[in-house]
């Protein structure tokens, strides 16, 4: 699709299905990352992101959850059919993912060091102290401060954001093929968050590391994504260039979600939302997800929109973009 | 060779002035001789005295001593050596033997190897006391070295000497070569392994890690004789079991039971002493209703064991005042003593008895019974040779182990005059003048007497039950 | 604004993190002589460095911790003497949202139950009353009222601190302390939380103290703000005035790595701090800032500068806060780029129009359920 | 600080505008439908309820007197007379068995309650509480645990006399300390977890943090020893009846049973078998309705 | 850690004063005379009131106490009543055997118990699962009388492989006292490992769940260190609890399996005390299983620090 990146890993129909829900949560969601590319996905919380990402490294919360449909090859494996001791030289190694939420996700009862230089020992097959090593030399290109006593000190001894880097670091260790990012700097500051994203970017242009980043801070979208996807309650609403879906967006709930953005400025008035709620899996509407919600619903939102693209690798799944044409014909 | 010996419980102290239990008698055998001994038939034969001889009146007993007799640590065994041991049996503060030297008032060394004792009056039972723990001589020097500890390392003269002991698992001892009967003796060692579960004392002489055992459970007695490996040796013993009743130790005597002996003769015919026998001992043991068993010559055969009589009983009760009677009776926890009790208690209710049982472990259910407080109380004896043993001290007045308190002046005259007299046939007479009473007052219910059951590996020869239950190692040896 | 709610003075906390057999223990010196007053129905924004102790000023705050020196007073109070009954009495004007939304819900427990917690912990309402106010609680923070019998591991990271935020507010607090409450939600979502806690604000003079790294957040939400590195405080002051003309050269570094919501905005991450964030344990002599301030002299070295007032409410701990150079304020670039904007003016258009036609099809969805 | 409300809330925020949908009610517990539907925990109660009613049910039901003797039929092997065979003095095991039920499940769960009752709540407060509260609970426990299960006993046997009731005392009060430590581990454990500092945030009382976030929390490995305790304690009220506490003869309960059979393994290994099996699937019923009650309390158990 | 150590062993030297106080308190309430018990069939009234002046038993209890405490100030302890042994010997003979006991079966229970435990709740609710749960529960119930019998009468007896009873220490005949002590070890040892596969189990269920699982695996850490590491060392404290007690109490003595393999530990010792009122060897024994208990409890709370490492801060 994208001929400067060479196909890395391609997504096709991925659902997620929870037992007992009536409703996949996941539904028939398609991408493809290339080498060093970014794609981040944006969208309501609670949409199936995460889900996706742990369905892609097979870390889905079993048996509740599972993988109901769909192929995802990786480097000419499809992830969804393969077995759990390929899968785990692939996890951590070829492929790394950061969890969203750093406090739970680490071990409490071992040291930070240990737990990233476990990472490096399991796929480099080097000693201890050279893992120890690789270890604090992630720690501190994830800008850790003397990362040399914080490799010995336990989880709950660092703060919010620095558990957050420890887990970059883990994640980074091995130099992944493909990285799966969960939000990896909401608890960062704004300078701190730089210099992480400085350093997958480096990462990205000296190994192709292809990047797949969930993100609710359209900054850090608009900074490094390659190309961008919104998600609405298990499905991508919207694919395509990040340029196009900043200045472009088409999907209606893209369309209220840019709208919400505060501006730096001065404050002036509310913030803008998109009213409603999302509903629940029992009560998900039959055809496009967000009907409930939109304002320019119609009766053809009864039918489940496929995904079309309407400029070049710009995609959405809408029956009725582009809205100010549909908008006009309703008016006339 | 090695000789492996089983004991049901690990002995107390190895000091024959201080030890009370059966099985450390068993231990003595090997490890102590006595002044004389007994056969299986309860004859009193020589040991370490070669002779006696009694004075006239009664009062004084002339004892030749065996010469060449040396204790362990080399002492020689002397006419001194019996001065200082019976010394020790009355003077050493701890001594259990007082009471049964009692009547000795003096030693008196008559040459090396000959010993005088006078006595204040006459005692029949003093040679069998001599056959038991009073008469066993003890190495003077040791003795006076180690005092009241001379138990930690026992030191007398008999066919094995004293090498080491772990409480609760082992007693050994090695053979003493300069032993006056030393041919006689074919093991190097002894040792004596405490172990108080039957099936496993006898799955460990099943699986050759014991060569013998005392006490086989009745219960095993069938399977024992049906292993060809094994061989089995019984003889009845000198002790009894029955039921003590409180008839006058304080105020629970206050009670039908402990008040009225048609009661206590009503339970005694509700109870079929055949079936006991049959149904908790598989017929190895010899039903009673005398301290001494039928086979015993002091046996009073005018009151035969009685045949169980329901309707008799009743009609007992009845005349008592009672149609149905409750009534406790306290019984050690050994699995053993409480079936038997259950099987009485099923045989009296159908007499009107209901018994209540309370299991006691054993010092509680002695202190109880000591205090008085109890009704009833199943307990037994162990027995001794001479007859007295198992009567003198329960049922007269100030017996020293009367825990029923029975006391009657008349009975308590008969069973002294029994203690003086050394004419066989005279305390006989005594004793069933006395029986004729206590079968009438019933302060004790005797039920059976226990058989001592042995059994041995088949590789052992010469082995000979005595009815003391001790295990006696002259003549025995490994085929 | 009236007096102070909350005050702070000379506030430190210091964690041991090594205790050798022998020798003097190793401490982390996370926050180091904090003086703050927050006022009576403002917003108060505590922004910085990434482990330079926000949570844990904010911990001691609401007496979660117990500072290893210094005081906080709530209402003139100290907080550290009231008695245990007092301390929990207090407990239901001062509300707290986890930084770590999952690890402080109780796995064993229902949304609804754990939302419910702070109104039965006051005694507040009857358990029909609370279960319908948990109802609305949920509905305000975007979640729905059927969630209230789920349990938190069934919910995603957004859900989660959602959740956080419902249950602080649950007790209606008069000091709610947030530590990056909006962090993990998505835009609108962000959006319609922070809606919510300024009408509280505006209804019942609610105090806010938020910690949060989006500035864009903290620019719109707060009256004034913090600015905090290394355990301590460099600057303060009302919010306009700090991130129009920041004073102390951290500020102006925080200022200047805000990512823009646009494309090619910035070409590249130019501005970032430079040099390593120096250890706390060790914290560098003189102005702590000093290794890493492009405009360090020889005397933030060896000096320490205090927090001094700058006139407007405002104080800076900086030698040359008057020499530096002004700083480039940049464009106040809007929240969304022109072709966003241009599509949302007609969202708006049809929202208002289509209010009711959203409702009839909202109602209808529901009925679909089984 | 404020002065306290008149009405607590009034003046606070209660949320404004309208609830926007309406709040649906309560669901039942969701742990009730786990519970009922876990095929596992259903066997588990299938078992314990049998054993109930039997014991229960144990004179109406047609069997022999269980103390009634027959000195022709000792120690018999199972017949069709006597389904169970008979035990050591003649009498019909089936029925011993079912009469024995009462006593010994009594032992097993009241003891058990007992112990948990009081050993859990002393252990939460010393986990909980730390300091001198955990050294004074903590060194009686230790004292406990030192004193041999025997002197206690007989201790009580004298004091209190012998019924089944001192008897679950005495082996309740000796399995106590074990339910202490294990309370008090857990608890300790769970303190260092965010969630109760949010509790105490929220500014829930002792009692409340305790109780919904503690004790919830550290159920799991008390309701597994709990369960097993069943077993020993049921053992072990044979022990106690031998001292002259528990139940005394002829009336029946399997651990006595057990330990008289003990002498006849051999002759008549019956008698061993059926209490054996008995306490087997007691203990397996509590055991596997203590399985399904933990996944039914665990919500991330499906 | 160290000073924590160092803190509570100085609290557990009251603790052992307080225990021995009640101890003998309790001692002294029990019914039944320890001179009494002594005396034997015959009962002699004048050898009990000597017995009793040369033990001070007619001395006021307190008096007693003090009389006893200030010997074991001096290391006396005391003599039996029953055999006149000093005390500390007999301890000296039986700690020995009694310890290699204790390690042997509750080695054996860990070997067996942790590894069933993981795999039963590794693969909960298949046939391993219930395999291991029927045996630990089959290990539960059946008495460790009728499984140390069966097994005498199997290995000993009809197969003859290991001896029946009879204990050889350590230090003379390592190979034998090693075979001696197996079969009562492994009879103890399966008792044990029924209760800590059960806890294993429950504890790993609960720890499979957490979300640093998920991390050890998105690492791509094998299962086997997943689960041995990862999940275990965050499951042990119920296990530490549990296997501390149990080890305390099989230092306190293994009253049955002793008396089946006639072992001289501790427990048969403590019953032929008690039994016999022998006092001064029951103050012993229990001054030692004291020891045991606080030292084990000392263990677990040390442990609880080293596991979890967020205790450390509760001081
Ligand atoms: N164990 C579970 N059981 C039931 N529902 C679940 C479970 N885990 C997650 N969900 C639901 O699945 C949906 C998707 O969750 P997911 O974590 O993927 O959201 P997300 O897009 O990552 O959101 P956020 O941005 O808030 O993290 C959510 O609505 C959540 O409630
Ligand atoms: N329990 C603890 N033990 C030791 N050190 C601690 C502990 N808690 C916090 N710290 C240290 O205190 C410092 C401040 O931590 P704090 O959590 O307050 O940072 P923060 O400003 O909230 O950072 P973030 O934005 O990353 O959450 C950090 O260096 C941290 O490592
Ligand atoms: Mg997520
Ligand atoms: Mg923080």
């Amino acid at each position: 699709m994208h001929a400067e990146h060479p196909r890395l890993l391609s997504v096709d129909g991925l659902s997620v299905r929870f037992r007992h829900h009536p409703a996949n949560i996941v539904d028939d969601v398609s991408f493809t990352i290339g080498a060093g590319e970014t794609l981040c996905i944006v969208g309501e919380s609670g949409c199936g992101k995460s889900l996706t990402a742990l369905a892609l490294m097979g870390l889905l919360p079993k048996p509740a959850a599972q993988v109901a449909a769909g192929r995802a090859v990786f480097e000419g494996e499809d992830l969804v059919a393969l077995d759990e001791s390929r899968m785990s030289d692939i996890r951590g190694n070829r492929m790394a993912m950061i969890f969203q939420e750093p406090m739970t996700s680490l071990n409490p009862a071992f040291t930070v060091g240990d737990q990233i230089a476990e990472a490096v020992r399991r796929h480099r097959g080097v000693d201890r102290a050279a893992a120890r090593g690789r270890a604090r030399e992630m720690l501190e290109q994830a800008r850790i401060p003397a990362a040399e006593k914080r490799l010995d000190e336990y989880p709950h001894q660092l703060s919010g954001g620095m558990r957050q880097r420890a887990m970059i670091a883990m994640a980074l260790a091995n130099d992944p093929a493909l990285l799966i990012a969960d939000e990896p700097t909401t608890a960062l500051d704004v300078t701190i968050q730089a210099q992480v994203l400085r350093l997958i970017r480096q990462l990205q242009a000296e190994r192709g590391t292809g990047l797949l980043m969930i993100t609710h801070d359209l900054g850090v979208v608009a900074e490094t994504a390659d190309r961008v996807a919104v998600m609405y309650a298990g499905r991508i609403v919207e694919e395509g260039p990040v340029a196009a879906i900043f200045d472009d967006p088409q999907h209606p709930y893209t369309i209220g979600l840019m709208g919400s953005v505060p501006s730096l400025g001065r404050r002036s008035g509310r913030l803008e939302t998109i009213p409603g709620l999302v509903p629940t899996p029992e009560a998900m509407p039959r055809g496009c997800r967000f009907s409930t919600r939109c304002p320019f619903a119609a009766a053809v939102c009864a039918e489940t929109p496929a995904l079309t693209e309407i400029a070049p690798g710009h995609r959405v799944a809408c029956a009725r973009a582009p809205i100010e044409l549909r908008v006009a014909e309703d008016a006339a | 060779a090695d000789l492996r010996i089983g004991l049901q419980e690990d002995p107390d102290v190895l000091d024959p002035d201080q030890s009370r239990t059966f099985v450390g008698r068993i231990v003595y055998a090997s490890l102590c001789d006595k002044l004389v001994d007994i056969t299986p038939g309860l004859e009193i034969i020589p040991q370490l005295a070669t002779g006696w001889s009694w004075s006239e009146d009664g009062k004084t007993l002339t004892m030749q001593l065996r010469e060449g007799v040396t204790f362990h640590d080399g002492t020689p065994f002397d006419a001194e050596a019996v001065k200082a041991n019976i010394d020790r049996s009355q003077n050493l503060p701890e001594s259990r033997r007082k009471s049964e030297v009692k009547s000795i008032t003096g030693v008196e060394v008559t040459g090396p190897h000959e010993v005088q004792f006078s006595l204040a009056d006459p005692d029949a039972t003093l040679l069998a006391q001599f056959a038991d723990r009073a008469g066993m001589m003890v190495s003077p020097t040791a003795a006076a070295a180690a005092g009241a500890d001379f138990g930690l390392n026992p030191v007398c003269s008999g066919p094995f000497k004293f090498v080491e002991r772990i409480q609760q698992d082992r007693i050994v001892l090695e053979k003493f070569a300069d032993y006056w009967n030393a041919d006689a003796i074919s093991f190097d060692r002894v040792v004596f392994l405490p172990i108080p579960d039957t099936t496993v004392r006898l799955a460990n002489l099943r699986a050759g890690d014991l060569d013998m055992l005392e006490r086989l459970a009745a219960t095993d007695v069938a399977s024992a004789k049906g292993d060809a490996s094994l061989q089995v040796e019984e003889a009845v013993s000198l002790g009894y079991q029955g039921i003590t009743v409180n008839v006058a130790n304080g105020e629970r005597a206050n009670n039908p039971l402990g008040q009225d002996a048609r009661v206590r003769q009503a339970l005694s015919l509700a109870i079929d002493r055949n079936v006991i026998n049959q149904v908790v001992f598989e017929g190895a043991f010899a039903p009673g209703n005398q301290p001494f068993p039928p086979t015993s010559p002091w046996y009073d055969t005018r009151f035969p064991v009685p045949e169980r009589d329901v309707e008799k009983a009743k009609a007992l009760l009845k005349e008592a005042g009672f149609d149905r009677l409750e009534i406790e009776v306290q019984v050690a926890n050994n699995p053993v003593q409480m079936q038997l009790m259950q099987v009485v208690q099923a045989m009296a209710a159908e007499a009107g008895f209901d018994i209540k049982l309370t299991a006691k472990e054993f010092a509680t259910l002695l202190k109880d019974q000591t205090a008085g407080d109890y009704q009833a109380s199943q307990v037994g004896w162990s027995g001794r040779v001479d007859p007295d043993g198992n009567i003198h001290q329960f049922q007269t007045c100030n017996g020293g182990i009367n825990d029923s308190k029975y006391c009657d002046p008349e009975v308590d005259r008969l069973l002294n005059a029994a203690r003086v007299s050394n004419d066989t046939a005279e305390r006989k007479a005594s004793y069933d003048a006395a029986r004729a009473i206590l079968a009438e007052a019933m302060p004790i219910i005797y039920l059976y007497h226990q058989t001592w059951i042995w059994a041995l590996s088949d590789k052992l020869d010469g082995f000979v039950p005595y009815p003391d239950g001790m295990i006696r190692l002259e003549g025995v040896s490994f085929k | 604004m009236t007096g102070a709610v909350l005050e702070t003075r000379g506030l430190e906390k210091r964690f041991v993190t090594h205790r050798p057999l022998f020798g003097t223990p190793t401490e982390v010196h996370a926050v180091n002589g904090v003086d703050l007053a927050i006022h009576e129905g403002e917003t108060f924004a505590i922004v910085g460095e990434s482990g330079c102790g926000k949570s844990t000023l904010a911990r001691m705050l609401i007496g979660l911790i117990r500072p290893s020196a210094g005081q906080v007073l709530y209402q003139g109070r100290e907080m550290s003497g009231l008695p245990q009954k007092q301390m929990r009495a207090l407990r239901r004007d001062l509300q707290f949202i986890f930084q770590d939304p999952f690890s402080s819900l109780n796995p064993r427990m229902t949304i609804g139950r754990l939302v419910e917690e702070p109104m039965r912990a006051h005694g507040i309402g009857t358990p029909g009353e609370r279960r319908e106010r948990v109802g609305r609680l949920l509905a305000r923070v975007g979640l729905r009222p059927e969630h209230a019998d789920r349990y938190p591991h069934e919910f995603s990271g957004g859900q989660r601190q959602r959740i956080g935020i419902a249950r602080a507010l649950a007790s209606g607090p008069k000091v709610l302390i947030g530590d990056e409450p909006v962090s993990a939600l998505d835009v609108s979502i962000q959006a319609q939380v922070v809606n919510m806690l300024e009408d509280l604000k505006e209804e019942f003079g609610l105090t806010l103290v938020v910690i949060a790294h989006d500035l864009a957040v903290i620019r719109h939400m707060s009256d004034r703000v913090a600015v905090m590195y290394l355990g301590e405080v460099v600057e303060t002051g009302p919010v306009d005035a700090v991130f129009d003309a920041p004073a102390h050269p951290y500020t102006r570094a925080l200022m200047g790595a805000i990512p823009v919501p646009a494309p090619g905005a910035r070409d590249s991450v130019a501005a970032i701090l430079e040099g390593d964030v120096p250890n706390p344990t060790a914290p560098p002599p003189g102005c702590r800032f000093h290794t890493r301030c492009p405009f360090a002299v020889a005397r933030c070295t060896r000096e320490r500068p205090a927090l001094a007032d700058m006139g407007g409410g405002r104080r800076a701990a900086c030698h040359l806060r008057d020499e530096l150079p002004a700083f480039d304020t940049r464009a106040p670039e809007p929240g969304r780029t022109p072709g966003a904007a241009r599509r949302f003016e007609l969202w708006r258009t049809a929202r208002s129009a289509g209010q009711d036609d959203r409702h009839r099809k909202t109602t209808q969805a529901e009925e679909t359920q089984p | 600080m404020a002065a306290p409300d008149a009405v607590p809330g009034a003046a606070r925020a209660p949320l404004p505008g309208p609830v926007d949908e309406p709040v649906p009610p309560r669901r039942g517990s969701r742990s009730w439908t786990k519970l009922r539907s876990n095929p596992v925990a259903l066997l588990g109660a299938a078992l314990v309820l049998f054993f109930v009613l039997v014991a229960a049910l144990a004179p109406v039901l047609p069997v022999a007197d269980p103390t009634a003797t027959d000195w022709l039929a000792v120690r018999k092997a199972p017949s069709a007379a006597h389904w169970f065979g008979t035990d050591e003095i003649g009498r019909d095991v089936l029925a011993r068995m079912i009469w024995g039920a009462q006593a010994s499940l009594l032992a097993g769960v009241v003891s058990v309650g007992i112990a948990v009752a009081i050993g859990v709540p002393l252990g939460m407060m010393a986990g909980y509480w730390g300091g001198w509260t955990d050294a004074a609970i903590s060194r009686v426990t230790e004292a406990l645990l030192a004193v041999p299960f025997l002197i206690l006993a007989i201790a009580l046997a004298a004091f209190l006399g012998p019924s089944l009731t001192n008897a679950m005392i005495a082996i309740g009060l000796s399995a106590m300390p074990i339910f202490i430590r294990l309370a008090r581990g857990q608890t300790l454990s769970v303190m260092t977890e965010d969630y109760v500092e949010g509790a105490r945030a929220i500014g829930l009382g002792h009692g409340a943090i305790i109780g919904r976030y503690v004790l919830p929390n550290i159920f799991p490995p008390i309701l597994v020893q709990a369960t097993l305790t069943i077993a020993t304690a049921i053992i072990a009220e044979a022990s106690l009846s031998f001292l002259g506490l528990g139940q005394q003869p002829p009336a029946p309960s399997w651990g006595s049973m057990l330990n008289v059979a003990k002498n006849f393994l051999e002759q008549a290994p019956w008698m061993a078998l059926w209490p054996g099996i008995a306490i087997f699937l007691v203990v397996l019923g509590f055991n596997l309705l203590g399985d399904g009650l933990r996944d039914a309390l665990d919500p991330r158990e499906l | 850690m160290l000073g924590f150590i160092g803190r509570r062993l100085i609290i557990a030297i009251p603790t052992i004063v307080l225990i021995s106080i009640f101890v003998f308190a309790l001692q002294k309430l029990l019914p039944g005379d320890p001179v009494l018990a002594m005396a034997g069939e015959e009962r002699d009234p004048e050898v009990l009131e000597f017995l009793r002046e040369k033990y001070r038993l007619n001395d006021p209890i307190p008096q007693q106490y003090l009389h006893w405490m200030g010997g074991v100030m001096q290391g006396d302890l005391g003599v039996s009543l029953r055999t006149r042994q000093p005390v500390l010997e007999l301890i000296a003979e039986k700690l020995p055997v009694t310890i290699q006991l204790a390690v042997m079966a509750m080695t054996i229970a860990l070997m067996i118990g942790i590894p069933a435990g993981i795999l039963s709740a590794v693969h909960k609710g298949g046939w391993i699962d219930w395999l291991a749960n029927l045996f630990a529960l089959s290990g539960l119930s059946v008495p460790n009388f009728w499984l140390g019998i069966m097994l005498i009468l199997l290995v000993s007896v009809k197969l003859g492989w290991l001896p029946a009873s009879g204990y050889q220490p350590l230090a003379t005949d390592p190979l034998r006292s090693i075979q001696t002590m197996l079969m009562p070890a492994f009879v103890l040892g399966t008792g044990l490992a029924a209760t800590l596969m059960r806890h294993t189990r429950s504890a790993m269920l609960g720890v499979l769940r957490a979300d640093f699982i998920r991390t050890a695996r998105a690492k791509g850490l094998r299962e086997r260190t997943v689960i041995l590491k990862h999940a275990l060392r965050n499951a042990l404290v119920p296990i530490v609890t549990i296997s501390a007690l149990l080890f305390g109490e099989l230092l306190a003595g293994a009253v049955l399996t002793e008396q089946i393999f006639t072992i001289p530990g501790f427990g048969k010792m403590i019953v032929d005390a008690v039994f016999n009122r022998d006092y001064a060897v029951v103050q012993g024994v229990v001054l030692c299983t004291a020891v045991a208990f606080i030292a084990m409890n000392l263990a677990a709370d040390a442990a609880y620090r080293w596991l979890n490492p967020r205790m450390r801060e509760q001081g």
